[in-house]
């Protein structure tokens, strides 16, 4: 029997969304353009104004203990059940391009006070990136995919939202996301809403709903965060990262931004200045349910193989 | 910028977006340099070093903008034979006097003319000196934050000329120094040897590139590159900003950098036009308001000075006092403006044969400030303090002074929306820990009283750029919580009628004061109608009882009344102006519609200079306000801030004052000679130019002359109030690095609104201090361990950021270590997240013309590990100081030993 | 909520729909379909200004039943843009945060807890000392006999977040008191 | 795990003599970069933005990977369920190959194999159901999981294949159980006599799915050393089930009856085994989890236990002791397989490594950029 590698996206195409977009596949005849979000990393100054609109009209609760974490300014650490948004802080002894930064040239001293110790290794450059994370909301979403009861489900907008008075907490979603975004929150239900419930980005379902821009690009000062009809964003994030090669920033490039991508494109995607992997995302996401239809196939060949055993090991009467 | 202006900083963005070249000049890498196209590290407490040597190099290579300083600015007046330069006095002005550290400024003073006299002798206290720009604000996080950018982008203003530049000139009383303009003498051709410019031109020659590497510990190559950005960005078409977060005012020598940047811009022609200017990025809502109707000691609203004792006995010294009668500009109504005051205060109680209700003013003998009136509190001189919003226990300098002070009072009244650290000193203080306190010893009656928030009652803030803003009451306030205005309202109510039956003089400003505001329906005054006061409005006449349009309807005859000229025109119409919302992308650029900045409604203040001399726009890309012939009047996007029909060809006659003798091109209006001052000949009490200084405690010797640091700066040698060694001192190396403080994006100030927020203190939760790989490496100090740093009043504790955005700084032969401090926590058991407050590092030296204390930088050890706990803490920190040898004489000498003429 | 019935089974939606995978349309909940931002339930809007730093950004507040229920950015803003930083965004947990001290607090000399205290008797306990400080530290003249008319015994320190108004009410106050110590976070 | 080996500048000499990598002057490439995560894990894991896992030999067995992180920081996450889970997955799979059993004792006349078949397989389930329901965040809102028919979710597929395995089961499974009591339950004792035939029938047809959908249900997520498994993931447990349920037969049947689950216990061993060598020469660099840690442990004893009690079962015919310690290891093999793989899967997840690595290197393959490292290739 052979256990050769079908690979990824070999599977039934009625698994991956169509043409026509997630929200077609998912039964929304009457539905609006696609919505997302597009992070422009470039200009993301890190307030963190995001995380807090995002939490206060979500209602998310604290996350975690008052702890200094020591990755730079992040103390959140990353996305969860209660933080929907998170700002990653990314300190690096690289050029940002296009920009000059004093930390060069530190010459070797010639003083014997305290303070006098220079560091022996001539700094070179520096940079400090930031960037909002989100959830992606996949075209083709595993978390989805792989929820038991519809409480995830795919709205009008191509989101993917959590229903919690339906979720039972099964938790299947949480290893099926490949950017580690949804959680089930933990903590004590008498002060904190939705415990034992899968939770993640809305993308303010309820706001989109009477046409508001999302909590959190509502607030960004910077626009970093920008939301609107993907299709136009996907067209503005080229014409940014066009503008920074431009401009010297070599460093630009999107990330997730591509429908042929692993998921099919994210509902959220970003401008980064560096590999996905130093702000925490995966290089090269593939939504698990491509293969799921080569799992079927091999668990019920092995199934078979099951039921077929028995059978032989009663039919056998050798001993 | 971005780190505690986010929102103003999209305008930056913007601005950068379109071309704009944005630069930042701070001690740290920050979230702003994250983002701008140059980060300049320099060594807290240099800047002088660093801005002097801009002004040189533009001078030096003739790039100021000819035409605008040779009509606008002072350029081409001279100056007295009698003033002499620092250079040759080692390192002080002339006119300092060793004995008591202040200047007599006459010499400063214009070729022909003595200053006016009325204003500041030798022997006046600095007491009527603080300036409309007085505003310390808090430890704001970009303490050098400088944004060059191409203009015009914002219609928020964000390339606004703030009233800092103004301020620069009117550190007296808040209402300019005055000369007497007539008697100047001007070199048309800037070459006189004692013209300014000339003056100036000597004065910072020595501020070179070099310099600047010794003193803040940047290159030559990365300075010039400033320079050149500045200067290629400056003209008749492009105009460049900059950007202060007030840091800047924490400083011994906080006029002067303020002003050096000032001196930057009027050479390079960048004030009153459109994405120009110098802009103040305060920390607090209504901080500009907090000066413009100031809760300050030496001030009444609207820049007016309290009156000193003694020398402002009646209305006519008063008023002699803030403007010569002879002077130029809108100064000169001062009179009008006092007796306005007074009628809106005193009502029918001040009349014409009272002088107003003059002697109902309480009378300033000296300084008054609030570091010295904690001393007051220690001597047991004070009964009773009001704590309005504000948390001294954490959030002023020396903080354990204001703790120990607390701890004195007889009785406290803390009003707030948390149980700050100021409320619960008494149970919880650090000192409580070292046994320097005991609960029980403790005699102060402690009040809290809840108070309202934002939305629980109505009333204006006046926000970075002069603008009010309304905000409406949108729910009743919870529980006893209760609005200020409401609370010193009844407050009010109650003393008089305590009072009411007595026959005392004292009593007769209590019962004579207007009171009898409108109250609603749950008897809380009408914040509308306080506002309407302070607006102004006619008592008598056709118009009586109806509000005042403008200051120009004040009359000094009692026939109108205005609790604040400057905001008058803010109930025009009977309208609350700062309730105005037309919607931004309604309106053009410069939003004049929504809120309302005073003066005037004016969004850039002396934007007549945004016009050259004959009226036209210096290029039609800046345009902004002209003179339009047809008309015969002064047109464009702003009210202009000039006589809306004066010609620019107008010349006053001679003889002429005030208002009338500001001629067509005099921009300055508020000016006593209708010029920005690149020499101050009066007005400042440390000097007519900047001239570098070190910090009060610094590691570092004065790099231009012996005098170590402000020779003017107000000291308190005392022994709760000890000072580190500096520069060459003996003892100095015991405390070898340079700490500055800062705020992060995610906290506010002293903690009162944020460390009680969940979604707040999870973002910051614990104080740290930031360092260099190389100190780190210096004093093992690991990252995400515990630090101990430690000053000559006490240690505190932090968690250790190793980080590379702060640099070690080479200066000339040695290497500089800076360590970086959010001044966010305080110790305390209610609020969500506490620490030690960086602010207990720092003692008290105080800026000689705001008395606003050094707290931007000072020199601390550092080690790894936590501090002592209980008493022996105090012995740590004592052990340090006889290290060091300090005495109360350490660092309190302002003319530093060894200089010319210094005392011991 | 409606009554349920076996039509609103999922399973059937899912087979009689166009969403036979059961990803979207078929699966959503009754509650999820009347699904509405409270933004659109509140009673009224109030304009505002955010009370955190100098920018002075728009907010608009949000009340229901008496009770903010949301405070957002203000688009109409010409300074703000409808943006506010995390603080300006933490506004609603400023008024509603249940750590809120929201009732009168006494401390007796050495005493070593917080007492309640009537809010009308405390109002009234500190004008009789503001009298009772003003008399004791009364000061007519200075030494020259050059008039005073102030007292030292009072002083007070104020926020910078305190409304022109409410700055404008204080100074008036302590002027006429003779209180001169009145200072502000301004100065520092 | 490691301290920071970042890239280019050299390592710098710790001056704390600790070596959990808060050092502060470790980092070269942005320092605090350099550091650990904090406290608020727990997992003192370090590395953060390195290049380079400059392990401390416990897991430096592959060749170092090349490979950036968020401070070291997970980049899927772990599931959320515990030990609920894989003892499920140990169940359903006793279940399955009991029902087989117990229908092909039934269909052959072995009653103690049927009988035991039906029990364990009722039981199993019983138990199986509990550690299902026990491990929902909302225990109350197990029934959701009927709301819809999902084929995209294992979890929906294989909550209806218990539907329609556990109405079989259960008939069989109770007849036997009232057979074993000593009343007669009148007509419905006869109703029940009568349908456990057809329902233990129906529930064996089903059971296959049973055993094998678990299999599904871990690879269909992006924790990496499940999903890189998917290929042999289902043989393995199918293997695990028939071993473990021939291995309880073994125990409760007598040993004339056993034969078929001796020889099923031997197939299921042999499968389970020669999948699992497949398994991980496929899966790539996420292997390694299952040889280290608390997986590695538990895979270890269940391929010792596994092979022993297979050649146990090979003397077991003769010997009643050695087909209950042949059972017994063969049941040990089984849990600590799921165990195992269970265990392997979460630490895959917490590791950004096995997420990162296997990514950027079919991502620099597809841009024809050479591989920075044929780490588990």
């Amino acid at each position: 029997m052979s256990l050769a590698d079908t690979g990824p996206g070999t599977g039934l195409p009625g698994f991956r969304a169509g043409a026509e977009g997630p929200a077609a596949d998912a039964g929304w005849t009457d539905r609006p353009a696609r919505k997302g979000f597009f992070t422009d990393t470039s200009i993301c100054i890190g307030c963190k104004a995001c995380e807090v609109a995002c939490k206060e009209w979500n209602g998310v609760p604290q996350d975690g203990l008052f702890e200094l974490l020591g990755s730079s300014y992040d103390n959140t650490g990353a996305l969860g059940a209660s933080t929907w948004r998170h700002v990653a802080f990314v300190e690096q002894r690289k050029p940002l391009g296009g920009q000059r930064t004093g930390v060069t040239d530190l010459g070797m001293p010639a003083f014997d006070k305290p303070g006098a110790v220079a560091d022996p290794d001539e700094r070179t450059d520096f940079r400090w990136l930031m960037s909002s994370d989100v959830c992606k909301h996949c075209t083709n979403a595993a978390c989805l995919d792989v929820c038991p009861t519809g409480a995830l489900f795919r709205t009008e907008f191509g989101t993917v939202v959590v229903q919690p008075d339906v979720c039972n907490g099964c938790g299947y979603c949480v290893p099926a996301c490949p950017y580690g975004v949804i959680e089930r929150r933990e903590g004590d239900a008498a002060h904190v809403p939705n415990v034992g419930v899968a939770q993640k980005c809305t993308l303010c379902y309820d706001r989109l709903r009477e046409d508001q821009t999302p909590a959190c690009a509502k607030a960004c000062p910077t626009e970093s965060i920008q939301f609107g009809d993907l299709d136009e964003l996907r067209q503005r994030a080229d014409r940014r990262v066009a503008a920074l090669h431009e401009q010297g920033v070599m460093d630009a490039r999107l990330y997730g931004n591509d429908p042929d991508d692993g998921v099919g494109g994210a509902g959220a995607f970003f401008l980064l200045l560096d590999e996905p992997e130093t702000y925490g995302l995966p290089p090269d996401p593939v939504v698990t349910t491509a293969d799921l239809p080569s799992m079927w196939r091999r668990a019920g060949l092995a199934a078979a193989g099951l039921l077929a055993a028995a059978a032989v090991a009663f039919v056998g009467r050798s001993r | 910028m971005a780190e505690c202006h986010p929102v103003g900083f999209q305008w930056v963005m913007e601005a950068k977006a379109r071309g704009a070249k944005v630069i930042h000049v701070d001690p740290r890498f920050t979230r702003t340099s994250a983002v701008a196209d140059t980060h300049v590290p320099i060594r807290a407490g240099s800047d002088i070093a660093f801005l002097g040597a801009i002004v040189n190099h533009i001078l030096s290579n003739d790039l100021y903008f000819a035409d605008y300083v040779k009509a606008y600015t002072n350029a081409s007046h001279l100056v007295g034979e009698d003033f002499r330069d620092v250079d040759d006095l080692d390192g002080v002005f002339s006119g300092y006097d060793p004995e008591t550290g202040k200047y007599d400024t006459d010499s400063w003073a214009y070729e022909g003319e003595t200053e006016h006299a009325a204003t500041t002798g030798p022997t006046a206290h600095a007491d009527d000196q603080d300036g409309d720009d007085q505003d310390g604000d808090d430890h704001d996080g970009d303490d050098h934050a400088s944004t060059a950018h191409e203009g015009g982008v914002s219609p928020g203003g964000e390339s606004e000329q703030s009233e800092s530049s103004r301020g620069a000139a009117h550190e007296l009383g808040g209402h300019g120094a005055s000369v007497e303009h007539q008697q100047i003498q001007r070199d048309e051709t800037l070459q006189h040897p004692r013209c300014v410019f000339q003056v100036l031109k000597r004065h910072f020659a020595r501020y070179t590139p070099e310099l600047v590497q010794q003193a803040c510990g940047i290159t030559p190559e990365q300075f010039l590159e400033v320079c050149e950005a500045v200067t290629a960005n400056s003209g008749r078409d492009r105009t460049t900003a900059w950007v202060y977060s007030v840091g800047w005012t924490h400083h011994t020598v906080a006029i002067q950098y303020i002003r050096t940047s000032a001196i930057i811009q009027l050479l390079l022609g960048n004030t009153g036009r459109p994405g120009g200017g110098i802009m103040a990025l305060r920390g607090h809502a209504s901080i500009q308001g907090s000066t413009d109707i100031p809760t300050l000691y030496n001030l009444l609203p609207g820049y007016l000075p309290m009156p000193m004792a003694g020398q402002h006995d009646t209305l006519a010294e008063m008023a002699a006092g803030i403007a010569s009668s002879s002077q130029k500009g809108y100064w000169a109504n001062a009179r009008t403006y006092v007796v306005n005051l007074l009628k809106a205060w005193w009502g029918d109680a001040a009349t014409e044969d009272n002088d107003f209700a003059y002697d109902y003013l309480p009378r300033l003998t000296g300084d008054h400030g609030t570091y010295a009136t904690v001393m007051d509190m220690l001597a047991d001189k004070i009964d009773g303090y009001f704590l309005v919003g504000q948390n001294p226990a954490v959030g002023s300098a020396h903080a354990k002074m204001q703790r120990l002070g607390l701890a004195h009072l007889k009785w406290l009244v803390v009003r707030d929306l948390n149980l700050i650290e100021s409320a619960t000193f008494w149970k919880d203080a650090p000192e409580i820990e070292t046994g320097e306190l005991r609960t029980a010893d403790i005699d102060t009656e402690v009040f809290f009283f809840p108070a309202a928030s934002h939305v629980e009652k109505s009333g204006s803030f006046t926000q970075t750029q002069r603008m009010l803003q309304w905000h409406h009451k949108a729910v009743d306030p919870p529980g006893d919580c209760q609005s200020d205005l409401d609370f010193f309202h009844r407050l009010g109510v109650k003393i008089r009628e305590r009072l009411a039956d007595s026959g005392d003089d004292r009593d007769r400003p209590v019962l004579d004061l207007t009171w009898d505001y409108p109250v609603d329906e749950h008897g809380e005054v009408s914040a509308d109608a306080v506002l309407r006061e302070i607006n102004g409005f006619h008592l008598g006449g056709e118009k009586a009882g109806q509000a005042l349009g403008s200051y120009l309807e004040m009359e000094d005859d009692g026939s109108t009344a205005g609790g604040c000229w400057i905001y008058t025109g803010v109930y025009a119409d009977e309208v609350n102006q700062a309730a105005r919302r037309k919607p931004g992308r309604d309106q053009s650029w410069v939003a004049p519609e929504w809120g309302w900045a005073w003066p005037a409604n004016r969004r850039i203040l002396y934007n007549r200079a945004s016009a050259d001399p004959d009226g036209k726009p210096w290029s039609e890309r800046k345009a902004y306000v002209w003179w339009d012939e047809d008309q015969q009047k002064w047109v464009g996007h702003d009210v202009p801030d000039f006589e809306p029909d004066k010609p620019p060809s107008y010349r006053p006659p001679e003889g002429a004052t005030g208002i009338a003798a500001l001629a067509g091109d005099d921009p300055f209006i508020m000016q006593a000679d209708g010029k920005g001052w690149l020499y101050a000949p009066s007005g400042l009490l440390d000097g007519p130019m900047p001239s570098h200084y070190e910090p009060q405690e610094s590691p570092v010797a004065n790099p231009v002359y012996r005098q170590q640091s402000n020779p003017t700066r107000e000291v308190f040698p005392r022994e709760d109030n000890l000072q580190n060694p500096s520069g060459d001192e003996p003892g100095a190396e015991v405390y070898p690095y340079v700490f500055t403080t800062y705020r992060l994006t995610e906290h506010h100030t002293a903690g009162g609104m944020s460390r009680w927020q969940p979604y707040l203190a999870e973002l910051q939760p614990e104080f740290f201090c930031e360092v260099s790989p190389e100190l780190a490496r210096e004093r093992g100090l690991e990252h995400l361990g515990w630090a101990t740093i430690v000053s000559a009043r006490t240690a505190i504790e932090a968690r250790v950021m190793v980080t590379d955005r702060v640099v070690p700084l080479r200066m000339g032969d040695r290497v500089v270590h800076q360590i970086g401090l959010p001044y966010h926590w305080g110790v305390g058991n209610e609020a969500l997240v506490s620490g030690d407050s960086a602010n207990d590092l720092f003692g008290v030296t105080l800026d000689p013309n705001v008395h606003i204390q050094e707290s931007k930088v000072a020199s601390c050890d550092i080690r790894a590990g936590r501090r002592p706990r209980g008493p022996a803490l105090l012995d740590f920190v004592a052990d340090y100081r006889r290290r060091a040898g300090i005495t109360t004489e350490t660092g309190n000498q302002r003319r530093t030993p060894g200089t010319e003429g210094a005392t011991s | 909520m409606a009554r349920k019935t076996l039509l609103d089974w999922p399973v059937l939606r899912q087979l009689t729909g166009r969403d036979p995978l059961g990803r979207g349309a078929a699966v959503t909940s009754e509650r999820t379909r009347s699904l509405e931002p409270r933004t659109v339930q509140a009673d009224t809007v109030v304009k505002s200004i955010c009370p955190y730093c100098a920018v002075g950004c728009g907010q608009n507040v949000y009340v229901r039943d008496g009770r903010v229920t949301q405070i957002e950015g203000d688009p109409d803003s010409p300074v703000s843009r409808g943006r506010l930083c995390p603080k300006g965004s933490a506004s609603e947990q400023l008024v509603n945060s249940p750590g809120r001290a929201t009732r009168m607090l006494y401390r007796r000399p050495g005493g070593t807890a917080w007492e309640p205290l009537d809010l009308e008797q405390a109002t009234d306990m500190i004008a009789d000392r503001v009298v009772e400080s003003r008399r004791r530290h009364w000061q007519d003249t200075d030494e020259h006999g050059k008039p005073l008319r102030r007292t030292m015994g009072v002083a007070a320190l104020g926020g910078a977040t305190l409304d022109n108004e409410e700055n404008y009410l204080i100074k008036k106050l302590f002027t006429a008191l003779g209180a001169i110590q009145i200072e502000n976070q301004a100065r520092i | 795990m490691s301290t920071p080996n970042p890239p280019g500048g050299p390592t710098t000499p710790n001056p704390t003599g600790r070596d959990d990598a808060r050092n502060p002057t470790a980092g070269r490439e942005g320092v605090p970069g350099s550091q650990g995560p904090g406290p608020r894990t727990g997992e003192g894991r370090s590395g953060g933005r390195r290049r380079g896992r400059g392990g401390r030999g416990e897991q430096a067995v592959v060749p170092d990977a090349t490979f950036t992180s968020y401070y070291g920081r997970p980049v899927v996450k772990a599931s959320p369920w515990e030990a609920d889970i894989p003892a499920y997955l140990f169940l359903g799979g006793v279940a399955a190959g009991s029902s087989l059993l117990a229908a092909g004792g039934d269909l052959t006349g072995r009653p103690a194999v049927r009988r035991a078949g039906r029990i364990a397989a009722l039981g199993a389930l019983a138990v199986s159901f509990a550690a299902l329901v026990h491990d929902l965040g909302k225990p109350v809102r197990f029934v959701n999981m009927l709301r819809v028919i999902k084929p995209t979710s294992p979890m929906s597929v294989g909550t209806w294949i218990l539907s329609a395995y556990a109405p079989g089961t259960a008939l069989a499974g109770a007849a036997e159980v009232a057979a074993l009591l000593p009343w007669s339950f009148g007509w419905p004792g006869r109703l029940l006599r009568a349908s456990a035939r057809p329902g233990g029938i129906a529930a064996a047809v089903i059971a296959p799915g049973v055993a094998s959908y678990t299999a599904v249900l871990l690879t269909d997520t992006a924790t990496p050393a499940w999903h890189s498994a998917y290929r042999e993931l289902p043989f393995v447990f199918v293997g695990s089930a028939a071993a473990a349920a021939g291995g309880l037969s073994m125990i409760t049947a007598p040993t004339a009856q056993a034969g078929p689950a001796r020889r099923l216990a031997l197939a299921g061993a042999a499968t389970e085994l020669t999948a699992e060598t497949i398994m991980e020469r496929s899966m790539g660099l996420s292997e390694e989890t299952l040889r280290t840690g608390t997986a590695g442990t538990l895979m270890r004893i269940s391929k010792l236990s596994t092979a022993l009690g297979a050649a146990g079962t090979l003397l077991a015919g003769r010997s009643r002791v050695a087909a209950v310690l042949s059972g017994l290891a063969l049941l040990t093999g089984s849990v600590c397989t799921r165990f195992g793989i269970f265990h392997a899967g979460q630490a895959s997840a917490r590791d950004p490594k096995y997420t990162v690595v296997p990514q950027r290197e079919r991502l620099d393959e597809r841009d024809g950029r050479p591989a920075q490292d044929p780490a588990g290739s």
